[in-house]
């Protein structure tokens, strides 16, 4: 089941390149389509909500066994979700591209299905290495959509993605392999804490040469000392900061966003950006909750440094995609800081913020793409007051702004407000430790979550400003025909769009409007989906934070693991 | 003595193809004379067979060496006949079927070319299972000598010739630099032998003795340390690199292929066996199996830094796709010093810790992926107005090939970014090994260059994929077309698939085999009694 | 309505003398929640029900008053829902009534409390609901019948647009008020505040509109801050954000306030009221956030009636009343508020005083009118303080009605100096007559509910004996609130009948209503030099449209309503309802003896009847000297009769005191710099260190390159020194 | 001085008598001189027979100090090496010779410098 999430995308994209051009794009729908079935058959057609739930799809081929590799796919409904969700954006960015792209569709389509299958492998990898190579692999698809299909600057862009986020996860090899390698040389089999965690799980391979997710995060969470957990989580985050981003390694998003077509947007913003949140929050933590920890303070000044700066720069924005895309970075910082919280709601919250966040800026993007395949500027000085001219898409555009802004009673509000609220809360996170930068003594939950609350006005100042003036004010539109005529024949094959939105287009934009609302108003089934999962990375810190991780090979520290490892069962 | 010669039954086999091919080349009839190539790669082909059955495993730390080498040798090589199809002779040829001219054995370089070819894989197969050091040297020369001729005849155009000049005399400079090194390290020990039976006296158990006693003699460590950096040479590495981007854009681009897989795998073999010899013992603080002895790691791994690093930073600023995967090839040897310096780890250590084994591995991945890359490029040439032909070298002419020729295209895709390193391409899985092992032994700084050069080498590579990926090609009448040898092509296709299919493929499990590692035990000497002594006292082996 | 009105009826029967001799009931038991009425959901369920066949509607590009008789029929039935559940509510006073409706975010992380979360769809329905529920409701439904004609000028796409809005506004509002938990409030505070963005934007072609909703917007947000983390704070403090739970947390608190102990009270706790009142501030736009709300009047008339007037804007009046408790537990809370309120109460009517666009006059009315309320419940008279909301939202609305019916029927003009005698013209009689009594109303004039409302204030400030100063500040706007309000209705609603229309001929073409003329002489589109000279052709033919019937009744039954809205105070229903819910006051034992303010030694609740209504009286008179003594028709000169006297005061107030500007170089700029330094530095600093990076192996090849010469003597001396350099690191390191 | 100083180096003991006079360390810094010179003279030399026969001269430093080295261990295994690296040596020889001959004619020069076309 599992294997054909990936298959199906992969299939169909080796399918496209067979098929006649005139249909390419609807082969690449059905493709989606039957992928997105499935994964909605998966996600609805189950209860995720018990510890165990998922644990049935699991998928396990032997692979390279002299790597240590496992060909393991498994999945718990956090990840699920986030599969869903790609799977979800998968038929929206293939249909909102059928007039769009017209140049070279078979390799346009081919490598968006292809980004999808790893970006679902992504999500549903249970091998380390495993997920490295999906996680890599997104690279290169993407790379061709924004090199190929962007706009003016596009090679540079699609340049300094690439080497941007391959440089950081590079880097997080390292410190994957680094885990591994204390699995494999640090932990003895035959250690009684390792022989309960076996007895309790036999699935763990301790003391051998393995990537398996589970026994990696068993032996690095239990074994590894506190001052090396924080050296291998810096060597994760140089790898997952990168691609969030996080400021200060933000850079390439705002430059990506501006030019990649609008499906590579809203993959991008939807579920690319989310790989990194996803690592952080189900490789990095679970693999070292006490170095996790020793980086809280850090990482969660950057994020306010996030939410505050890149919402100030999205204010004096003129290009509207841009502004987005700084406002991921705003976003993402919320986010971030609600994972890094720790707590119940701070977590709840950061892994809604990811779905939240990929429909709402998904959809966003999606929006702005059909305003520049309309007027092939997203300058806000060319262009303003379109509720004149479209105003379904002007509905549309206010709407997911709304849900962007974190109003209430839609999706954003609930992931802001826990992230907010897990922020505050989590008082002792952010204070300072031997090992961190940045930290200082007290309960500075409340000032953190005050800082980040300024985010709320940030956010609603520059997309209000966006709004008034792209959606509202006096119309102004480019002269369509100079426009036309200066780009030669390439533009003279586009068919015509009329002035306001296609079926085509509603049907596109709709059924993200619906998830937005819905999620907003009830998202109890989504919570519990993800329930599961938040607890197990809680339960991780909790672990650490109770106990001390043995720092020497744990033959001498037994008397001392056992009863760490009692608490550690209890908090499951 | 005769037990040697059993172990040598395929460079027997690829000497005699040489000797055959030597006079069928000179055939007067056209068709015969064409039989070189056929019969070299046949030839390679029986030798790699009769190397996998016949060779036995050697003494000393790497046993499998020989095997895994050989093997290697052959396999590429057979590919790489495939590649150097058509090379030489090749307007000579094209004048005598227009009827230009008549047929001159004086004047045809074809059966010396071919010869050459086989005699320089015959060297590289006797440096995997040289255990001796005069062994080590003629096996090094004899892979060497030939290229400098094989360069000069592949195009019959003045850079070839100046490249063999500068590959001709740097290697002789190369050459005497590790004969000096031979000639120290003979001289600290007494002994030519690099490996010998348990309790015999050779290079390798006196130089244990040494570690364990008193430290690894100075001159006998003088002897090593130049020793690897003459090797270097071979290797391409730095500081003996400078003649690489030269040798490799002024010869053929097939020619540049073979130089970039068979020197370098010939002084893989040599530096392994040195370092072998030298043995992995000193006090590294991990549990693998210990780092080189001391000056001697810290120059392997200075050098494998400087050479990553320069070969591409160099790379990057290259318009001629030659160049830019020359100074990439300088890079690789950088990657693979890491598994000499990560070591074999412990005694049976597994793959992951194994750093010998994951040398050999990424030998094999970059002699498949390179061949893929210098294949295209070998199959794409630009006509000038005489007729004669001009190998692709700018990156530009490989613009939008995947457009026009989209089996070279991706080809070369495949091949870069595989090179780059890319998972979950053939690069990775020889990637991963280096990681690991050189984590393994506790490396880590090194790991990070390693990564950072990674990144590095993805900029220039990621302009070689997106060139013919994503560019749309240049409609000229100056075109860019194939060559007439679809050998090259069908070398290169093999390099893609394998690119795709090697990593699932259990080659690794066979690398592990070649890298497998036992200590050599230090020579048991009477107590204070110079191990050179004792060697003195006993007679040579031989 | 008969069951209202029968039980008004048994109220007033009940009831003992008014004001001060109200016979106090039992005190609410706040901790505890019965099962309500299902009906109770109707109220915000028949609103939403509306939003949604709106929504329709505009799918369906209706072009009809479908829409606002969808929005009438499902208000009025919301209305008739509340009435009911108003009845079944009083009919266990002290007793909060909860209907779960949905699940909303739930969480836990334990069985402790305090370890979980939960905000759910669920009603909290006590006496304070229903008080605003009635007035929101039962206004909504008027408002929305007289915009039926008053819209009716954008029939189609910006109808529909309007009446979702107002819909999807009531909902909210309803959501806001009968939550039962912060999270829900939350909701209901933030979706009014997009509603009021939608409708104050309702005109996004006009610039000012654009801007003047957005600046309603963040103002609120800045708002929503305060109130997000006093949430957030009270559940960290209390372990949940539920009514009950939280009152039922801090009676602890509450006791010790009880007892005079309040300094025991942790700092945290006393924190939160703080913060909610920040949210508050924004919401009912008091100093120092007041600045969006006259702004707001961009928006449709009706718009400013309900929203910026009655509902929206009393919100935070209701937040405070809801968590009185908490306030009760704070040292600073109150004062704040007190403090606030007066001075924003003053701030605005200063402002008021010295503007000539009647509407914006209103705003800053209402401003000022919110200031009392807040002073109210400064002062702990949550009573007082509600009842005021209540008399207010009548009358202003009338207010409001009359100045949109004015400016509907004059082409959009709401210069006082441009418009007279509009009460004397044919068919403007009934906004005549509902003017007066709403300006009497404002103005505090005997025997109207504003002067009763405002008593209660006053009264009570003048009794607490820290509140002395502030009762004279409020006393003293109360004089400068009767001068303006009658400054309105003497220039505009009586004296020679003269007007200028307004400027929105054009929109008024734009819609299709065909006073054609003016097209024709311009060319077309450019408005500046074409404007004056159409602006005077089309004031040659202008005719004012008398208000029609949708109007007419509106403004009828809304002026009955504000004369009606007086009797409440006779029977104390107000105080009746404050009393039984969460925002009854505490008595604060003051360490054994009970300090009582008096007015000049009078009992401040006996005597303050007379000494407002002097001090109203001395207001209308100046008014009435100024501004229609000798006034004739064109007398436009003496509209600023007043500015010479306080020379640049005067002026100051007319430019609103130069708050705005004074934000925007405080805040906005530098804001501004700070995000464009910002933008600077991660382009160049940031990312250029990034590129910088990119940059660093191409100039390390760049130098390599040159290394590179091709000369093999170079090379050959390249290598042996590598190799020289190299043996000698190693020699360096042996030894 | 130096040839003391190599001697302990070498941790060989007493030096054997019958190498008289001359100790292992005087052979080993003629070859090392005559490596040296080899060294230098490939680097500033431009002739290219010159710059062979000083590959030639580095070769043979080796050689001296295989012998000198063979003679000092007792063996014969040294004096068999440096069989091979004159072998050897005559086959470079032949290569080199070769080589010249084809340059010469393509560039009528034997100037080491005029080849360098390729660079960068």
């Amino acid at each position: 089941m599992l294997l054909a999430l990936i298959l199906i995308p992969l299939l169909t994209a080796a399918v496209v390149p067979l098929a006649p051009k005139r249909s390419v794009g609807q082969v690449a729908l059905l493709g989606t389509l039957v992928a997105l079935a499935l994964a909605a058959y998966l996600t609805l057609g189950r209860d995720w909500s018990g510890p165990d739930a998922g644990r049935d799809l699991a998928v396990s081929a032997p692979w390279m066994p002299e790597l240590g590799l496992v060909f393991k796919l498994g999945t718990d409904g956090l990840s699920m979700s986030l599969v869903a969700l790609t799977a979800l954006l998968g038929p929206i960015c293939v249909a909102c591209s059928f007039t769009a792209v017209t140049q070279r569709v078979r390799t346009y389509y081919g490598w968006l299905l292809v980004l999808q299958a790893a970006m679902t492998g992504v999500f549903l990898a249970r091998d380390m290495i495993l997920f490295y190579v999906f996680f890599e692999f997104t690279l290169v698809p993407m790379f061709v959509l924004i090199s190929l299909y962007g706009s003016t600057n596009r090679k540079a862009a699609a340049v300094k993605f690439f080497l941007y986020t391959f440089t950081g996860s590079v880097i997080a090899l390292a410190g994957i392999v680094y885990a591994a390698w204390f699995n494999a040389n640090r932990v003895d089999a035959a250690d009684p804490v390792a022989k309960a965690l076996v007895a309790a799980s036999p699935d763990l391979v301790l003391g051998r040469w393995t990537f398996d997710l589970a026994s990696l995060q068993a032996a690095a969470s239990r074994f590894m000392s506190a001052e090396t957990q924080w050296w291998v989580f810096l060597a994760l985050l140089c790898g997952f900061a990168v691609k969030v981003p996080l400021v200060p390694v933000h850079t390439w998003l705002p430059l990506a966003h501006t030019e990649a077509p609008t499906a590579g947007s809203v993959v991008l913003a939807g579920v690319l950006l989310k790989l990194g949140t996803y690592g952080l929050l189900k490789i990095a933590i679970g693999l070292c909750p006490a170095g996790a920890m020793a980086w809280a303070p850090t990482i969660g000044l950057l994020c306010l440094l996030g939410i505050v700066g890149a919402g100030l720069i999205c204010w004096v924005q003129t290009d509207v995609k841009k502004l987005v895309a700084y406002s991921s970075v705003a976003h993402l910082g919320f986010c971030v800081l609600g994972l890094f919280a720790f707590n119940d709601a701070g977590v709840q919250g950061s892994v809604l913020y990811m779905i939240n966040h990929g429909l709402s800026t998904g959809a966003l993007f999606l929006c702005i793409g059909m305003i520049y395949e309309r007027y092939h500027t997203r300058s806000m000085r060319e262009i303003g007051g379109l509720a004149a001219r479209m105003p379904i898409w002007a509905t549309f555009m206010v709407f997911f702004t709304m849900a962007s802004v974190g109003l209430p009673g839609l999706n954003g509000f609930v992931s802001e407000f826990l992230c907010l609220l897990g922020a505050f809360q989590a008082g002792d996170v952010w204070r300072s430790h031997p090992l961190t930068v940045g930290g200082t003594g007290g309960n500075l939950g409340p000032y953190v979550a005050a800082i980040a609350g300024t985010g709320m006005i940030i956010a609603a100042m520059y997309l209000l400003y966006m709004l008034g003036h792209v959606v509202f004010g006096p119309l102004r539109e480019p002269h369509h025909d100079e426009h036309h005529s200066a780009s030669g024949g390439a533009h003279d094959a586009e068919p015509r769009l009329p002035a306001d939105l296609t079926a085509r287009e509603i049907g596109v934009l709709a059924p993200l409007a619906v998830l937005c609302l819905v999620l907003g108003v009830y998202p109890k089934p989504l919570m519990r989906m993800v329930d599961p999962g938040v607890k197990e990375v809680i339960a991780a810190v909790e672990g650490a934070r109770t106990q001390r991780p043995a720092t020497r090979p744990v033959a001498e520290g037994d008397a001392g693991a056992a009863p760490a490892l009692a608490t550690q069962e209890a908090a499951r | 003595m005769i037990e040697k010669i059993g172990a040598l039954w395929p460079e027997i086999i690829l000497f005699a193809a040489a000797c055959i091919v030597m006079v069928v080349g000179l055939s007067p009839t056209a068709a015969v004379r064409r039989l070189c190539a056929p019969l070299a790669g046949a030839a390679l082909i029986v030798a790699g067979i009769v190397a996998w059955f016949t060779t036995p495993a050697a003494h000393g730390p790497l046993p499998m060496l020989p095997l895994f080498g050989k093997t290697l040798v052959a396999g590429v090589g057979v590919l790489l006949a495939l590649l150097l199809a058509g090379t030489p002779d090749r307007e000579y040829e094209s004048a005598i079927a227009r009827g230009a001219t008549g047929y001159d054995p004086i004047r045809a370089n074809r059966a010396e070319f071919w010869a050459f070819f086989l005699f320089s894989l015959t060297g590289a197969m006797l440096c995997a299972g040289a255990d001796d050091l005069i062994w080590l040297f003629l096996a090094l020369e004899l892979t060497s000598l030939p290229t400098y001729i094989m360069v000069a005849v592949s195009t019959g155009r003045n850079r070839s010739m100046e490249a063999a000049v500068k590959y001709f005399f740097l290697g002789a400079l190369g050459a005497a630099v590790f004969l000096y090194g031979f000639t120290l390290l003979y001289g600290g020990t007494g002994t030519t032998r690099l490996f010998a039976p348990a309790g015999e006296p050779s290079i390798a158990s006196i130089l244990a003795a040494q570690a364990a006693g008193p430290g690894i003699n100075a001159v006998a460590m003088t002897g090593l340390v130049l020793s690897f950096l003459g090797v270097c040479f071979k290797i391409a590495a730095v500081p003996m690199h400078f003649y690489t981007p030269d040798v490799y854009q002024g010869a053929s681009s097939a020619v540049a292929g073979f130089l970039a897989f068979v020197p370098k795998a010939a002084g893989f073999f040599t530096i392994l066996i040195l370092a072998g010899a030298a043995g992995w013992w000193g006090s590294s603080p991990v549990d693998a199996g210990g780092s080189l002895p001391q000056p001697l790691h810290q120059i392997v791994l200075i050098v494998a830094i400087l050479t990553m690093s320069v070969g591409n930073a160099l790379a990057v600023v290259q318009s001629s796709a030659k160049r830019m995967l020359a100074y990439s090839s300088i890079a690789h040897s950088g990657y693979m010093l890491v598994g000499v310096v990560a070591g074999p780890g412990p005694a049976n250590a597994p793959y992951t810790s194994n750093g010998v084994a994951a040398v050999l591995f990424y030998l094999l991945s970059y002699g498949v992926m390179n061949l893929g890359a210098f294949a295209v490029l070998a199959s794409l040439e630009r006509r000038r107005a005489d007729g004669s032909a001009d190998e692709a070298d700018d990156v530009n002419d490989l613009k939008g090939l995947c457009a026009t020729r989209p089996l070279l295209g991706w080809t070369l895709v495949l091949s870069v970014v595989g090179l780059l390193g890319l998972p979950p391409l053939l690069g990775f899985w020889a990637k991963l090994p280096l990681f690991t092992s050189a984590i393994s032994s506790n490396e880590i700084g090194l790991v990070i260059v390693l990564g950072l050069n990674s990144a590095v080498a993805a900029y220039y590579y990621l302009r070689l994929a997106s060139v013919a990926l994503l560019e749309s090609p240049e409609l000229t009448n100056d075109t860019v077309r194939s060559s007439p040898f679809p050998a090259r092509a069908v070398a290169g296709l093999a390099s893609a698939v394998g690119i795709v299919l090697l990593a699932a493929w259990p080659l690794n499990q066979w690398a592990m085999q070649g890298g497998r590692y036992q200590r050599v035990e230090p020579l048991k000497a009477a107590e204070g009694t110079p191990p050179a002594r004792v060697d003195a006292g006993a007679p040579a082996a031989r | 309505m008969t069951h209202l009105l029968s039980h008004l009826a048994s109220v007033a029967l009940a009831a003992s003398p008014p004001a001060e001799g109200a016979a106090r009931a039992a005190a609410p038991v706040l901790g505890r929640v019965v099962e309500g009425p299902w009906t109770a959901v109707l109220i915000p369920g028949l609103p939403l029900l509306a939003a949604v066949l709106v929504a329709l509607c505009a799918a369906g590009r209706v072009r009809s008053k479908l829409p606002a008789w969808i929005t009438v029929g499902c208000l009025a039935g919301a209305f008739a829902a509340a009435v009911q559940t108003y009845l079944a509510v009083v009919h266990q006073p002290g007793l909060a009534q909860g209907v779960r409706v949905l699940e909303w975010i739930h969480l836990s992380w334990g069985e402790k409390p305090g370890q979980s979360f939960a905000a759910d769809f669920g009603l909290y329905l006590d006496s304070l609901t229903m008080l605003w529920m009635l007035f929101v409701t039962g206004l909504a439904t008027l408002i929305a019948l007289y915009a039926s004609e008053y819209m009716a000028h954008d029939l189609g796409a910006g109808y529909n647009r309007f009446y979702f809005a107002f819909a999807l506004f009531v909902f909210s509002m309803s959501c806001l008020v009968m939550g039962d938990n912060l999270i829900l409030l939350y909701l209901g505070w933030e979706g009014v505040g997009l509603c009021s963005y939608l409708l104050i934007g309702y005109f996004y072609k006009k610039p000012s509109a654009v801007a003047a909703a957005k600046k309603a917007f963040i103002m609120n947000r800045i708002g929503d801050l305060g109130l997000a983390l006093g949430i957030m704070l009270t559940f960290v403090q209390f372990g949940s954000v539920r009514y009950a739970e939280i009152f039922e947390a801090a009676a602890p608190y509450l006791t010790l306030a009880g007892e005079g102990r309040i300094g025991e009270i942790p700092l945290l706790i006393q924190l939160i009221p703080v913060l909610f009142t920040v949210g508050a501030f924004g919401k009912s736009a008091q100093l120092p956030l007041y600045v969006w709300l006259p702004d707001a009047m961009e928006g449709p008339t009706p718009v400013s009636a309900l929203i910026h007037a009655a509902t929206m804007v009393t919100a935070g009046v209701y937040l405070v009343a809801r968590f009185l408790p908490l306030y009760q537990c704070s040292t600073w809370a109150l004062p704040i508020v007190a403090w606030t309120g007066a001075g924003t109460a003053l701030l605005a009517a200063t402002i008021g005083m010295a503007q000539f666009d009647i509407k914006r006059i209103m705003a800053y009315s209402t401003v000022s009118q919110l200031g009392y309320m807040f002073a109210g419940l400064g002062v702990l008279t949550s009573a007082g303080a509600a009842y005021h909301v209540f008399t207010h939202a009548f009358f202003k609305a009338t207010l409001f009605l009359g100045c949109g019916a004015v400016m509907h029927g004059f082409a959009g003009q709401l210069d006082l100096r441009k418009l007279s005698g509009v009460a004397f013209m044919k068919g403007w009689g009934i906004v005549g007559l509902a003017m007066l009594v709403g300006c009497l109303n404002l103005a505090g004039f005997p025997f109207t509910a504003g002067f009763f409302s405002k008593d209660m204030i006053l009264a009570e400030a003048f009794a607490s004996p820290t509140y002395q100063a502030l009762g004279w500040v409020l006393l003293f706007t109360a004089g400068l609130t009767a001068y303006y309000t009658f400054r309105v209705f003497f220039r505009v609603f009586i004296g020679p009948k003269f007007y200028e229309p307004g400027d929105e001929l054009h929109a008024h073409d734009d819609h299709g209503h065909g006073h054609g003329g003016a097209h024709g002489h311009g060319d077309g589109h450019g408005h500046a030099p074409a404007k004056a000279k159409a602006t005077a052709d089309a004031a040659h033919d202008f005719h004012p449209h008398a208000p029609g019937w949708a109007i007419n009744v509106v403004m009828v039954l809304l002026t009955v309503g504000s004369i009606l809205a007086a009797y409440p105070y006779l029977i104390s229903w107000v105080p009746g309802l404050i009393d039984a819910s969460s925002a009854r006051v505490i008595e604060v034992a003051h360490g054994g003896e009970h300090a009582h303010g008096t007015f000049f030694g009078y009992d401040p609740h006996a005597v303050m009847y007379y000494v407002s209504a002097i001090v109203g009286a001395v207001g209308i008179i100046f008014a009435f000297v100024l501004h229609f003594v000798g006034r004739t028709g064109a007398a436009t000169a003496k509209a600023d009769a007043l500015l010479p006297v306080f020379g640049p005061l005067a002026r100051w107030a007319q430019n609103k005191w130069y708050v705005d500007e004074f934000y925007n170089f405080l805040v906005r700029v530098p804001l501004l710099v700070i995000s464009h330094v910002l933008h600077l530095a991660d382009k160049l600093l940031v990312d250029g260190l990034v590129d910088l990076a990119g940059f660093m192996p191409q100039a390390a090849g760049r130098g390599l390159r040159r290394q590179q010469t091709g000369a093999l003597n170079g090379y050959a001396f390249g290598m042996v020194l590598g190799v020289g350099v190299i043996a000698a690191i190693g020699a360096v390191l042996l030894w | 001085m130096i040839g003391g100083t190599l001697v302990t180096l070498l941790a060989q003991g007493p030096i054997p008598a019958d190498m008289g006079g001359v100790t292992l360390a005087h052979y080993l810094v003629v070859s090392a001189v005559m490596f040296v010179l080899g060294l230098v003279g490939f680097m500033v030399r431009r002739n290219l027979i010159i710059m062979f026969l000083c590959t030639e001269l580095m070769f043979q430093a080796a050689g001296i100090a295989l012998i000198a080295f063979s003679r000092f261990h007792m063996n014969h295994t040294g004096q068999t090496f440096v069989i091979f690296v004159l072998t050897v040596a005559a086959a470079e020889a032949a290569m080199a010779l070769a080589l010249v001959v084809l340059l010469f004619r393509r560039k009528e020069t034997l100037d080491g410098a005029a080849w360098r076309e390729l660079k960068g």
